[in-house]
This record gives structure tokens, sequence and C-alpha cells, in this order.
């Protein structure tokens, strides 16, 4: 429906112009020495070193062609599925509560200097999602938080999972009809949480039915039911929102009831107190940034709901898969690497706390073939920290995306040297 | 959250110190009174004991003919009674409070909504809840409101417990409907006889539907494309769930029975059914439906509502008692929570008493416990003290529908949920 | 308002006689037989010695009871009441009442901080309409006072709660005894008294005055007549007439009992003691002072630092206190619930016997009207209670209510009012 | 008439000799200009040549002598093209969005044209001798522009372009929806009063919704652009330019990538920020041209350099006007203020005349002193971008139509 850019343009887009920050033209070759090398793909490499060339890892160890960067330690780039850099309500299709085909990656803004300042604290790859006003909100795309200004030369991987969200916030702004009958776009169902549970459910019917009754659809459903019949086949992840408890339950239960292989709980802050079911239905769990207090207000659905620090601890007990998101917010609190830091706190060992931000994310929504950990043939996302990653002490000094230089160890901290 | 009691079980009774560690699960209450309130049979065992293993009651008995076998932990609570957990047929407080801005009680887009299904927003161990367990309420049926004919299925929850499988006894656990009173808001021109034809033309198809289904099912017909709006009829067909029906004044109590019991043969009772709803009890006892009364428990004899004037004199008419008269059995009570706070559902049951119903054969407390069960079709799990059933069990000092009784303590499936000296008394 | 009543009342009667199926012609013309004779399945005497007759009966003979005790049999000349399944008891008292007048500008006069030369008797109205349900409730003794806007807020006076009757009929005892109030209301900021010291001051200057020319006279007779403006306070001060002194908070209550107990030994009685007044219970139970607790019958502060819930009368009966009794300070909570504040004190761990007390005999006797109401012993006045059960219990229906033996209420034929 | 008092060499327009009357009955109403300098197509200038009108065309340019037998009109200013705006709502103002739908493809802004309204007369006084009256960027697809004259009342194309926007103003849900309205659907068919299990709200798009989202909204255009006749089929073989209204960056890239994907002829406008580095590139490639401004005093120099970056580029760019809201005298001030931030004068005053003549399709009449275009000149005092200079006089198809009043 919407063909992807035409090949024209990618040329055009490389030569232009580098990243946002420093300007160097091209992927150019970089070797990292560091004290510790973690890799998120086995044990960390003491006093080590990566070569970087033509904006893949070349080798781990041995020599390299470009200049050297002498940091104390080195991570992969971090990936955030929920940085939620959108244009609000200008990214999702409201004139239907499941707009299944439409896509995020037509709305985005790549202009927006959110994406730089993620990428200046590490996050190189990222999962760009609709806002959460539609019950199904449509197709989310992964890209590169850094690199050209058009999409097609940052994107990591198209359609890479289907967006959904329970809970309250897809029925706000719907009303029932007005005694005096005036019918407008938003005189729809869901206006409760069991109306959004409803049409979640009816969607999935609606496909299943067609395909068993062979009943005619308009091209348009057509098109959502194969998108739907990928989730039942596994191929497409679904990432629902879920923030309290009850949104928690219902949606394990929607899995199991339509027996969804791939499934994402966005937000789950009270996932914990269904821990179990969450294990049982085999879902992966995406916890939100920590807040201040104990307790927090969620802001769109005006729920309240109670996070608890030790959640990421007690899932990665459980073996369920776990990542983190830092919301890609200005609060300085809430990078993704202090929510590491945070969650570690919680009881979370180090290990499982760095593959929370790299490699788990990753192989959630299938591109853990590209980036996620530093091995050979990957794509160059390095982060150069100055002391021991995730600890309070500690800051990232430097970003290498693609093997370009965006974040320059040296200039930051001339004393290093 | 403070103060409930989650895992495994500790008790602070230090009867029996010496006797050897208890097997998880494992108790024997001794009290000086049982009210058992099996629908059939005796209703008090005076010294008894009932023992507990893994959630059921495994037996009941008066001390020295139960036998207590080792590796239970006994607990005598001396001259305290133990009666069956109540069940409370029409709550609205399992999910985000009315007033906290979060709409989980009406999805009213149309006038019928058969496919809203309350357990999508069951808050396991919200404030109310925790309220309804110091009350002595064990069982709720959690319902949609009746902004609308049909509001959805309700889902019958244990009180206690913070995740959703440990509360849930049976989803869906009844069709709510709203046969007239609240739903003419929907839009103008709605009146009595709009809405019942919507009722009906709505659950004449939703009966098609499920009866094609289920032949289906059994191999003997075509099925039809799933719609997840009309699968509720099919539990109703089958008979394991209620129709839950808000309905109050003769006339329209009169066509909840002639429509919904006689007309379309389904299972049905009456919530509220008060102003003058008794008046057709004759009715509702030969079509063996089952009156929840409340909240309101009086009818003033003035033309208009009660007199709040007070300038006039004409005293009250108890709904439970008309009921009574008219030779009921089954009746309940109901606080349409949180209209009475559900934890007061045995105050509603002391108001009946008060204004005439009679208590001879124990029905005021039978009213809270066995009716509700059964009416509720979980008669098997809750609602009385017999072998095989949930250990739901309030330990009391005095008449269970007394004000002046106090909960010391409430099981649920068998486990201490809550106790007045461990958890300091809350209602 | 009144005429009104009076109509009813009539309607009410005739309706009586022509009820069909209403077997009970309890209410019938006074006067032609001997006396009227109650047998019912539980009788509650609630006299000192607390005995309860199972069957018992009560023969009553021109107002007054003439017999208590099991059944016996009757001259034929008496008229038979026969409910074997009903209760009877005494009528409830309660010491603490406002709803003697209908306006609420009757309550206080707050002119001066000093009132002993005002009654509550000009202001008072025999049939207001909030007494009905009082007395379908089984209220039949109140004792009305002015408000406690004021140190001392001046004179009540005994009535009962008749549905028919002029003043002389209702009213048998005025005045009944003194309001005072110690602190929290009467604390006005614009003159002497903002302050407890300046309250206490105040009402001492006045009553050490007074005690000083007592003494002078104990020789027995007055130099000069008791000036009439202080007539009464020195009739309390002599211990002829009680009072009921408003305060709360344990320092409260610590400074009635230390002002009208110990410095004029007074008949004086300790009304609410609300909040943790309760924490100087002991003191009272010491100094042998009656306790009159409510409106609240819940201890707020434990609720609000423990979280526990906590019942005052508990605590109070747990110290000793000799006299305790229960109050209504209607219409704050109105009079026809004053059986629930004993309900509530008895849910909340108050023995069940001692809340019956705290209603019947305990407010009569502490307020010196004990001969004459309070319980059902010979010589005392008529006023009975008939109900479906325990009068504490929310479940028992009042279904008559007797006062000087005639009927005032009848559940059956004038419809249950509460 | 604005008394304006002009310091420095006040031209001394030697018009007196010639009484007005006397023109018109010139033999075959021929008439010749000769100003110390004429602004040829190239932008070079001809110091003190003769330009030669005949029946309302150009006849002949850079004559040595003026023929003295025929009308000379002479002046020691500059005599340029008239002034082209490539978008104004003159004289239109409250017909430029329609608040019942949101795609009017086949509507004509012409419809609106209303000759001898005021601001014509003010954007005449101004030097602005053609403007395009265009759509505003509250629809969808707000239908056809029109290039006309602003005397005579000519009408030089009344399809210019398709206007589409891709602004966030054209979504239903965007921040100031013009009314409620556009939210309205026909009653909906499913709303009965049971919902039965029918298909209400669940997937596929329902009624005449507009789209909310920017995806939405490149899905619903490039459905349109299937259509296999009509203005879009049109615009969809490249026969009929495009006039793509966007403003935020993102909004610009995801224009040109339309029409880049699409393969559409026309103009953006709006684009403040089209010089960013990022969007060069790709508007380069697409071959749209730019309309710019109008650019208002407090304009960032961010947004004023955009005209430079473009020009150097070789993006053809022209100005809006963005009359009745502006007054045409601010016409030449974005001209000037680009000037100030680097932008060849030269560069300038073609994109308000020979250029600004292209992007609205009527290059073959308009924009340059040649031989066989429509007469449309302009007498300026001094040099048309120096802001001290004025207007003296101004020729619509070889007639005088404005002379500024001798003091």
């Amino acid at each position: 429906m919407y063909a992807t850019l035409s090949p024209l343009l990618v040329a055009a887009s490389i030569l232009g112009l580098g990243a946002a920050s420093s300007a160097q033209d091209g992927p150019d070759d970089w070797v990292v020495e560091a004290d510790m090398i973690y890799t998120a793909a086995g044990d960390p490499i003491e006093d080590g070193r990566v070569v970087v060339s033509d904006g893949k890892i070349a080798a781990l160890g041995g020599s390299g062609s470009g200049d050297t960067l002498r940091v104390t330690a080195v991570t992969p780039g971090f990936v955030d599925l929920g940085i939620s850099i959108d244009t609000g309500a200008l990214s999702v299709e409201q004139t239907t509560e499941t707009a299944i085909t439409s896509r995020v990656a037509d709305s985005l803004d790549l202009f927006s200097y959110r994406w730089t300042r993620a990428l200046r604290h590490g996050v190189t790859t990222a999962l760009a999602s609709p806002a959460d006003y539609d019950v199904i909100g449509g197709l989310c795309t992964v890209l590169k938080t850094g690199g050209g200004s058009d999409l097609a030369s940052r994107e990591v991987k198209a359609d890479a999972c289907l967006r959904a969200s329970l809970g309250p916030q897809p029925s706000t702004g719907n009303r029932t009809p007005s005694p005096f009958g005036e019918v407008s776009i938003y005189t729809r169902r869901p206006t409760t949480r069991m109306g959004v549970e409803w049409v979640f459910r009816k969607a999935y019917y609606d496909a299943l039915n067609a395909k068993r009754f062979g009943l005619e659809a308009t091209p348009e459903q057509e098109a959502g039911f194969e998108v739907l019949a990928k989730t039942l086949r596994g191929e497409l992840p679904v990432i629902v929102r879920t923030v309290a408890t009850q949104d928690v339950h219902t949606a394990a239960f929607l899995k199991q009831e339509f027996g969804i292989p791939r499934m994402i709980l966005a937000d789950a802050a009270e996932a914990w107190k269904e821990a179990d079911l969450v294990k049982a239905c085999g879902a992966a769990v995406l916890l939100p940034p920590a807040p201040r207090e104990g307790r927090v207000k969620d802001r769109f659905a005006n729920d309240t709901y109670l996070f608890a620090l030790d959640a990421a601890a007690r899932f990665h007990e459980l073996g369920v898969p776990i990542a983190l998101t830092g919301h890609a917010t200005a609060d300085p609190e809430a990078t993704l690497a202090r929510q590491a830091g945070l969650a570690m706190r919680g009881g979370l060992p180090f290990e499982a706390a760095l593959e929370a931000v790299t490699i788990a994310p990753a192989r959630m929504v299938g591109v853990d073939d590209r980036v996620g950990s530093i091995e050979v043939g990957k794509d160059a996302d390095l982060v150069l920290w100055n002391g021991t990653p995730f600890e309070l002490t500690s800051r990232v000094v430097g970003v290498i995306l693609d093997g370009h230089l965006v974040l320059d160890p040296r200039a930051a901290s001339g004393d290093d040297e | 959250m403070a103060g409930f009691f989650l895992g495994a079980l500790a008790l602070a009774l230090p009867l029996h110190a010496g006797a050897p560690a208890p097997e998880e699960g494992r108790v024997a209450l001794v009290a000086s009174k049982i009210l058992t309130c099996s629908f059939e049979g005796e209703q008090v065992v005076d010294h008894g004991v009932v023992l507990i293993r893994e959630g059921k009651i495994e037996a009941v008995g008066r001390v020295g003919e139960v036998e207590i076998p080792e590796g239970y932990q006994t607990i005598d609570y001396g001259d305290l009674w133990l009666s069956p957990g109540f069940v409370g047929l029409h709550s609205h407080e399992a999910g985000a409070s009315l007033f906290s801005g979060v709409n989980d009680l009406n999805d009213t887009v149309y006038l019928a909504n058969p496919g809203m299904r309350a357990a999508a927003s069951v808050e396991p161990g919200n404030h109310s809840m925790e309220m309804a367990v110091a009350g002595g309420v064990t069982t709720i049926l959690y319902i949609p409101g009746s902004g609308s004919n049909i509001g959805g299925q309700g889902v019958l929850l244990k009180t206690p417990f913070t995740t959703f499988e440990e509360k849930v006894v049976r989803n869906p656990g009844s069709m709510k409907l709203a046969q007239w009173g609240n739903p003419e808001r929907w839009g103008p021109g709605v009146g009595m006889a709009f809405e019942n034809w919507n009722t009906r033309n709505t659950f004449r198809r939703g009966i098609v539907y499920a009866r094609q289904m289920e032949r289906a099912a059994a191999g003997e017909a075509e099925e039809l494309p799933r719609n997840i709006s009309f699968d509720p009829w099919r539990d109703l067909v089958r008979g394991e769930m209620a129709v839950s029906t808000h309905t109050q004044v003769y006339q329209v109590v009169l066509m909840t029975l002639t429509m919904i019991r006689e007309e379309l043969d389904m299972p049905v009772f009456l919530d509220h059914s008060t102003i003058g709803g008794w008046l057709a009890g004759k009715l509702a006892k030969e079509l063996g439906v089952s009156a929840i009364v409340g909240p309101r428990s009086v009818d003033a004899l003035s033309r208009g509502f009660i007199n709040w004037a007070r300038n006039k004199h004409e005293g009250f008419r108890g709904n439970a008692a008309g009921y009574q008269e008219m030779g009921m059995e089954m009746i309940g009570f109901n606080t349409d929570a949180p209209i009475i706070p559900q934890e007061e559902l045995s105050v509603q049951a002391a108001m009946g008493a008060r204004y005439g119903m009679t208590d001879e054969r124990m029905q005021i407390l039978r009213g809270l416990t066995i009716v509700p069960a059964i009416t509720a079709k979980i008669g098997d799990r809750v609602g009385s003290i017999e072998v095989g059933k949930d250990a739901d069990i309030l330990v009391v000092d005095g008449h269970p529908a007394d004000p002046r009784t106090h909960m010391e303590s409430t099981w649920v499936n068998g486990k201490l949920v809550y106790d007045a000296k461990r958890d300091g008394r809350r209602w | 308002m009144r005429t009104q009543r009076a109509l009813v009342g009539l309607v009410t009667l005739a309706a009586a006689f022509v009820a069909p199926g209403r077997a009970h012609a309890c209410r019938s013309v006074q006067g032609s037989e001997a006396g009227l004779a109650i047998r019912v399945g539980k009788l509650l005497t609630m006299d000192d010695a607390d005995r309860v007759f199972d069957p018992g009966m009560i023969l009553v003979e021109a107002g007054r009871i003439t017999y208590v005790g099991e059944p016996i049999e009757v001259p034929d000349s008496f008229r038979r009441i026969d409910e074997p399944r009903l209760w009877a008891f005494p009528g409830l008292v309660d010491l603490h009442t406002h709803i003697h007048a209908t306006g609420w500008f009757d309550l206080n006069d707050m002119v001066v901080p000093l009132s002993q030369d005002l009654r509550a008797t000009p202001a008072f109205e025999p049939h207001e309409p909030r007494l009905a349900y009082a007395l379908a409730a089984g209220v039949t003794s109140l004792f009305g006072i002015p408000g406690s806007g004021t140190s001392i807020g001046g004179f009540g006076l005994f009535y009962k709660s008749k549905s028919s009757g002029t003043f002389e009929d209702v009213v048998f005892k005025d005045p009944g005894g003194m309001k005072s109030a110690f602190n929290f209301n009467p604390q006005r900021s614009r003159d002497l008294g903002a302050s407890w010291a300046g309250l206490t001051w105040n009402v001492q200057h006045l009553c050490d005055a007074l005690v000083a020319r007592a003494d002078l006279d104990s020789t027995g007779n007055h130099a000069d007549p008791a000036d009439w403006e202080t007539e009464n306070l020195e009739r309390v001060l002599a211990g002829d007439l009680p009072v009921l002194v408003h305060c709360a908070s344990a320092e409260g209550v610590a400074g009635v009992v230390r002002m009208w107990r110990l410095r004029y030994d007074t008949a004086a009685v300790v009304s609410h003691g609300s909040w943790d007044g309760h924490l100087a219970a002991a003191f009272c139970a010491a100094t042998d002072t009656p306790v009159n607790h409510g409106p609240r019958v819940l201890n707020f502060t434990s609720m609000r630092r423990e979280g526990r819930v906590q019942g005052g009368a508990e605590a109070f009966l747990a110290a000793g206190v000799p006299n305790f009794s229960l109050n209504t300070d209607s219409p704050i909570v109105p009079e026809e619930e004053l059986f629930l504040q004993g309900s509530m004190s008895a849910r909340l761990g108050a023995d069940a016997y001692a809340m019956l007390q705290a209603l019947t005999s305990h407010p009569a006797d502490s307020f010196l009207v004990g001969d004459r109401i309070g319980s059902l012993e010979v010589g005392k006045d008529a006023d009975i209670v008939l109900s479906t059960g325990d009068p504490l219990d929310p479940r028992s229906r009042v279904e008559f209510v007797f006062i000087d033996g005639e009927v005032q209420y009848s559940a059956r034929d004038d419809g249950q009012l509460f | 008439m604005h008394i304006r008092r002009f310091a420095g060499r006040a031209a001394a327009l030697l018009f007196a000799c010639l009484p007005a009357a006397s023109l018109a009955n010139a033999q075959e109403n021929v008439l010749q200009i000769r100003a110390h300098e004429v602004v040829l197509p190239d932008g070079s200038r001809l110091e003190d040549a003769v330009v030669v009108l005949e029946n309302g065309k150009i006849r002949s340019v850079g004559e040595e002598h003026a023929d003295p037998e025929l009308p000379l009109v002479e002046c020691d200013g500059v005599l340029t093209p008239g002034l082209i705006a490539c978008q104004t709502a003159s004289g239109a103002a409250g017909e430029t969005t329609d608040s019942t739908r949101q795609l009017l493809p086949e509507a004509r802004i012409v419809h609106a044209f209303e000759p001898d309204h005021p601001d014509f007369e003010k954007a005449l006084a101004a030097g602005i001798t053609t403007v395009v009256l265009a759509p505003s960027e509250w629809n969808l697809a707000g239908g056809l522009t029109a290039v006309v004259k602003t005397h005579g009342g000519e009408v030089l194309s009344s399809e210019g372009h398709l206007a589409l926007s891709f602004s966030s103003r054209a979504l239903a849900g965007g921040a100031q929806a013009v009314s409620f309205g556009f939210g309205a659907a026909e009653a909906d068919p499913h709303l009965e009063a049971t919902d039965g299990g029918l298909e209400n709200t669940a997937s596929g798009r329902r009624g005449n919704r507009p789209p909310t989202s920017y995806g939405g909204a490149v899905a619903l255009l490039t459905e349109r652009l299937g259509d296999t006749d009509g203005v879009f089929a049109r615009a969809a073989k490249g026969k009929l330019p495009v006039y793509l209204a966007a403003w935020d960056r993102n909004e610009v890239l995801r224009a040109v990538q339309f029409a880049t994907r699409h393969h559409l002829k026309g103009l953006l406008r709006g684009a403040p920020l089209a010089g960013d580095e990022r969007l060069v590139g790709p508007i380069r490639e697409s071959g749209l041209g730019v309309v710019l401004g109008p650019f208002a005093l407090g304009q960032r120099p961010r947004s004023l350099e955009s005209v430079k970056r473009l020009q150097d580029a070789g993006v053809p760019v022209g100005f809006a006007l963005g009359a009745p809201a502006r007054h045409p005298e601010t016409f030449r001030w974005s001209g000037a203020m680009a000037v100030a931030e680097g932008a060849d004068p030269a560069k300038v005053l073609d994109s308000m005349t020979a250029t600004a003549a292209r992007l609205a399709g009527v290059d073959e009449r308009v924009g340059t002193i040649a031989v066989g275009k429509d007469a449309d000149l302009v007498l300026w005092s001094g040099d048309p971008l120096d802001l001290s200079s004025s207007v003296e006089a101004v020729f619509v198809d070889g007639e005088l139509v404005y002379r500024k009043e001798a003091r």
C-alpha cells in the first residue's frame, strides 16, 4: 500500500548528511581499547580491544587502522523498546479503534532533538510505536536513533511488531451517544476497560471468522486480517501496553485465548502482582522507568498503580524475559542507563541488567542478528564509559553509532588523556 | 495493601503448642456453635469441629464424633461461633473506585452491551475488598452498572487475595440485565416499551446463536461465525449461570418474571426487587426465581418515596418481609456496593429482620449465605459449612446478622485472610 | 403544627377502632377498669437486683406499677394484655437532649457567660414532632436542657414523650437539674472564659460566694432570703439538684470532677467525655462520679493514631465507673437512635447488660429521679416498652409503649414509625 | 496614497510633458520607455535602453535610440518585469478553507476571484502584476489554485495547481481543527440499539472520517492518486502541478518523499526551514520549487537563510504575499531580508519575477522583459530591493495603470 522509499532518495541521503552532532562523513575506522568490554554475549573481555571498520565490528582484539579511543569500559549500544518519541495524536489513526495496517513509520518526526538526546545517553536502537489512543495502534518500526534524516537509512526492521493497548487509555475521549443523538467519530466503543477488551477480541475473531467462513471484506480489512494472522503464526510479536494489574491479567488471558506465541507487556508497572500468571502465559515484560516516589499516577490513563523496584529481579528469578525502558524523557533521572542501575538496586544482577537494555529487547523484536551485543559482524553500536557501567559514579562519555563517533570521549573529558 | 495475608498458614494462637508441626493447609477449627446453613438437614452443630484440608472442608461434626487426625493444627475458638462466609450478589466495587475518574462501570455505547466482561476491570486487593473481608463477605458477584439494559457479564470472585486467578470463582458469573429504572438515560424516547422490545430482541438473537452453537459442539449442526457478544447465552442455555436482573416496582418485576423466566425460559434472579416488587412474590415462588432484596429495606406506605419531611406518620413496610409473606423462601440481601458499602451486607439482613422478616428457620443467615450461593449457581462450592465446599468460614462472637456481633476472623479457601487481633480491627 | 398533631392523634385513635382484623383492643378508654395486667414472654425489671422474669407479669393501677413478677391470677376487673412472644423493659431515659424546643435559637442564650437564672421551661413544647419517633423507639423520659454555649447554661426539665396531654401531664420534674459546660463549646473569644483558666475562675468566683453565704446560715435560718437569681444554683451546691456538665478529653473530665465533685461536692454527672475522655475514667471511679457518655461512642484518637477501632464505653466500665449512662445529644444524633448507642457500644466490646442499665436505671438514678422512672418496680411510673426481642438488638421491633400506664404508641395500629 | 518622505535623489520623472490622454491614441498604441537600467531575463541590466511596447506586448528591447515620432517615457530609475506573488488570498479572505469536508479536489478558487477588489489595487501599487490565488492548508485537498493579473481581471490560468496539505492542521485530530464538524460523520448505520456483535468500530475505516494521523493522510492521498480520472489522475500523470503545503521539517520531508515517489511536479508552500542541510538535498532531487515567506520583521535568521541555501542548490524559489493579512508593500521586504542574510540580489529579484512565473506556470506570458511577452512592467525610482526606492509607474498589458502621484 505505501511503498517504501525509492532507491533514488536512499543514495542521496547517505551522501548528504552525517549524524546530527559531530559531522564526520561516512563510517570510519576506530580501535576502542578498554579495561573491560561487556559484550552481552558471554563473559566480559578484560583489557580488550574492539576494532570498528565500515560501520561493523571487524574484530575483537588484534589491530585496526582507525584512531584509538582509550576508555574504562565499553558496552553494546542500548536498545529501548519504549522510547515513546512520537508525534502524539498525529502518530495514530483514530478513525478506527483497530488501525491494524497503519504504520507509525509514516508519521515519525526524525528531526526531533529527543532522538539526539537519547543517542547521547547511549540508546542507539529504538522501537518507535504509535501513541496509545487506539486499542490496536498499528505497526511499529525498529530504527537507529541517529543517522540520515530519512527513515530508510535508519530503519533496522520495518513492521517489527503490532502495537496494542489495554487499560483506560484507548477509551479516553470516547463517549456514549448523547441523549440528543449527535454523532461524531468519538461516539463509539470503548468507553471502559471492558470495551477495550471487547474491541481487541472482536478484531481477532473477525479475522478468524473471515478466514474460516470465507466472509467478504474490504481490501483494507483483508490486509488487517493478514497482519493478525502473522501475529498468530508468531512471525510478528504483539506489544501490549498493560500498566495496571487488571490489564496484565486481561493481556495474559487474551494471549492464552488466541494462542499468540510472542507478546511483550509494555509499561507493565504492576505485572509483578501477577508474576506467576505472566510466567505461565510466556509473555515478555518491558518495565517502565522507575518513578521517584513509590506510587505514581499514570499521566494518561489517570490510573493509580504501585511500582515495585524489585520487579525486574522477581521476573529474572522466574525466568521471564525482561527489558527496561527510559521513555526518553528530559528527566536526567530517567535515562535508560539509570534504569538499569535502579533495577540492580532492586536486586537484578549486573549481567541481567546489561542484557535487559541490550540483547534481550533486541531478541524480543527480532533484531538481535544486527544489534544488542558486541560480536564480530554486528553493527558497530558502542557505548563508552568512564567507569563501571550503570554505577551512579560513571558517565557515558562516548557513543559510536554504525561506526560514526557521535559523542567523542576525547572531547568530552579532555583531562582523561 | 498492608495487613493482607498472602502466603502459607502462620497462626498466632499458641494453642496445643506441643502438637507436632502441622502440615501445610491442614487445620481443625473447634467452636461452641457451628451454623452450617446447609440447604437441607442440620443447620446448627453445637460444640462442633470443622476439618479443613487444602482449602476445602473435609469434615463437620460434633467434637468427639469427628476425629482430628495427626498433623492438623487445631484452633479452639472457645465460646465463639462459626458461620459460612457471606455471598454478596450485587457489587460494583471490585474495580477502580467509582469516584476515581476511571470509568469501569458502564460502557453504554449501545442500549444492550452483552459483550462487556467485568473481569477485565477487576483490581485485586483494593480497599473495598479489604473492608468486605472484614465485614464477613467472602464471595461477591462483580457486575457492570445499570446504565444500559444489558450491562454485560459479571464475574464471581472471592474478596481477598491479590491475584485474579486465586480470586475468580466463575467467569462469566452472570449476565447483567437492567429491566427498567436506569437505562432510560441512554437516549430520548427510551421507555419501558422500547427497552423491553430491545431486550427481548437481543435475548432472542442470543438464544438462537447459542442453541445452534451448542448443537454444533455436539456435532449436530453447522457452526456459526464466532460472535463474542452472543457467547454468554451459551452459558445461559446450558443453565450454568443466571441473569442477574436490576428490577424494581411491581409491574417491572412482573415483566422480569413473565418475559425472561417464562417466555424466554432463561435462569434469572431478581436484584433490588423493592418498591412493591414483593407483590409479585407468589409468581416468583412458582417460577423458582430468587429475590436478592436491597439496598432499600423498606417501602414507605405514603404515596411518594419515604417522606423526609417527617411530618406524616404512616410507618414503613419491610421488603424482605413482603416476599416472606408471599411464601418465598429464596430471599437474599443486596448492598449494590458502593451505594451501601459491601461490608454492611449483614446490616441489610438485620434491617430485613427489623422490618418483619421472621428468622425461626434461620432465614436471615441463610439469606446471607446458602440462598445467594444457590441463586448464583455456585451452591456446590460456597454458602454453607458442608463437606467438599470451599473453607470460607467466619469466626463471630454472636449471631452474624446482629450488628452487635464482632467478626473475629475470616477464613477463605482455608487461609486466615483477616484476624482482628493480628491485623487490627478494621470494621 | 400542634393542631395537626392533635388531629392525627384523633384519626389514629379512630382508626384503631375501625381497623378490621386487628384483634388487639389494648387501647381502650381508661378508667372503666380497676387496672391493667400485662403478661409477656420475658420481663427485664432493670432493678438493683437485676431481676428477669421468664415469663413475667406487670400490674398497673392509676398509672403506677403495683406488681412485678411471675404471672399470677388477676382479678376480672383488670384488663388483660397477653403477649407471650414479646419482651418488656422500662422506657429508655436520655439525660442530654435539646429537642424540647423546636426553634434553634431557644437552645442557647449566650449574652452572659453564667446564666444560672435561666430555665428551659419557657421554650418547652409538649408534642414536638420529633418526639413521635423517639416514642416509637421506646424513649419515654427526656431531660431537656439548654446548650453548651455558656459555662452555666441554665436549668433543664424532665418530661415524657407522650403523644397527647398538656404541660402538666407531660412534665414530671421542673427544674430537673442544671446544665453546665466545661471546655470546647463555651470557650468564646469575645468575653472572659475564652481559656480554661478564665472559665473556671468565672464559675468558682460565683459558687465560692454562694457557699460562703450558705455557711453563715448553717445555723438553719437564712439571714436574708436566697437571691431569686441564684436560688436554684444554691440547691445544686447543697446537693438537692444534680448538674450535667458537658466536657471532653481527659483534662476536661478531670477538671469537671475536680470542681463539681471535690471542690463543691455536688451531684454532678460528667456528660460526653468523648475523644480520649476515658483516660480520666479511673479518676471518675475514685470520686464516685457518674458518666453520661455519647453521642460519639467511638474513640477517634485511637482510630487515627493506631488505625484501630476502639469503643469508649468499654474503657469507662473497665475503669470501674459506678454509674455509666448513654446519651444522644439530640438532635445531633436523632433521639430515636438512643438504643443504637447501646448497640454500638456493645459491638465495640462493652458488656451488653451494662449497656441496658446505661439506657434505663443508671441515668435515672444518677439524676435523682430513680424513685419514679428507670426500672419496673412497685410504686414507679408505669413506663413500659414491649418489643419483639432484646432492646439493644436492631433486629427487634418495638410493638407497644406505655407511659403512665396508657398506650402511647402501637406499631400494629399506627404503623411502625421507626 | 501614502505620502512618503524619501530622502536621496528623487527621480525626476519626465512625465509632465506627455499628458496621459495623448498616450492612448498614439499610432497603434505604441509606447517607448527609456530607463536608466532595464533588467533582462538573465538578471543582467542594460544601461539607458529603450523598450518598445505594442498592442500590450513587448515589441523590442534594448534599442539605442527612441523613435522621435513615438510617445516616449523616460526615467532614470530601473525598469523591471511586474512582480509575481506565488501565494495570496487577496479579495478571497473567507474562501480559502472549507469546513464541511477534508477532500474537495475539484473545487476552483477562481470562483472567488473578485477583480475589482481593493486588495488588487494595493498589490498593483506595490508593483505586483500577477498573483496565485491558493486554498489554505486546513484542507487535505483544498482544490485548484488560480493565476490572475492584478489589473484588468484577466485569469491566466483557472487550474494552476492541485493544492494538497501535509500540515497537521489538515488532520481531524490536529491541534486547531477548525470546527469539530471535521470529525462529524453521517449517522453511523451500525449504531443500532444493540451491538449484537455487528461490525462497528472494529477493522476498516468508517464513513467519510478524515484521517487523524500523518500516515493516514499519506495513505488517503496515495489512494486518491490511483483515481482513473479527475484532478488527482492528471496530477499523477504530471499534467497538473501540485501545491504542497508543509510547515515542520518532518512534514516537508514527508511531502517531498510523496512527490518523488509519485513523480509529481509543482511546488512546496510554507517550509520556513526548507534550508535545513538535511532537506535541501531531497528537495533538489524532487525537482519541486519552494514558495517561502512572507517573512515578518522578527523572522529568525534560520528561516531567512533558507532562501540563500535553496538558491545556491539551484532550487527554484518563489515568495508568498499572504494578503490580505499582509500589506502588499511587505512583499519586497521578504526579498530584502533574504538579501540581508546573504542571498544574491539578482536571484532574489528573479525569484519575484521569472522564477515565480515558471512556478505559477505562466512563464510564456509574463515574468521577463523579452520580446513577445505581456508588457507587464514596473518603473522603480531605484533598485527594487532597496527599500528607499518606490514604484513610479506600473504598466499592465502595455497600459499605464498606476502612476505615483507627483508631490
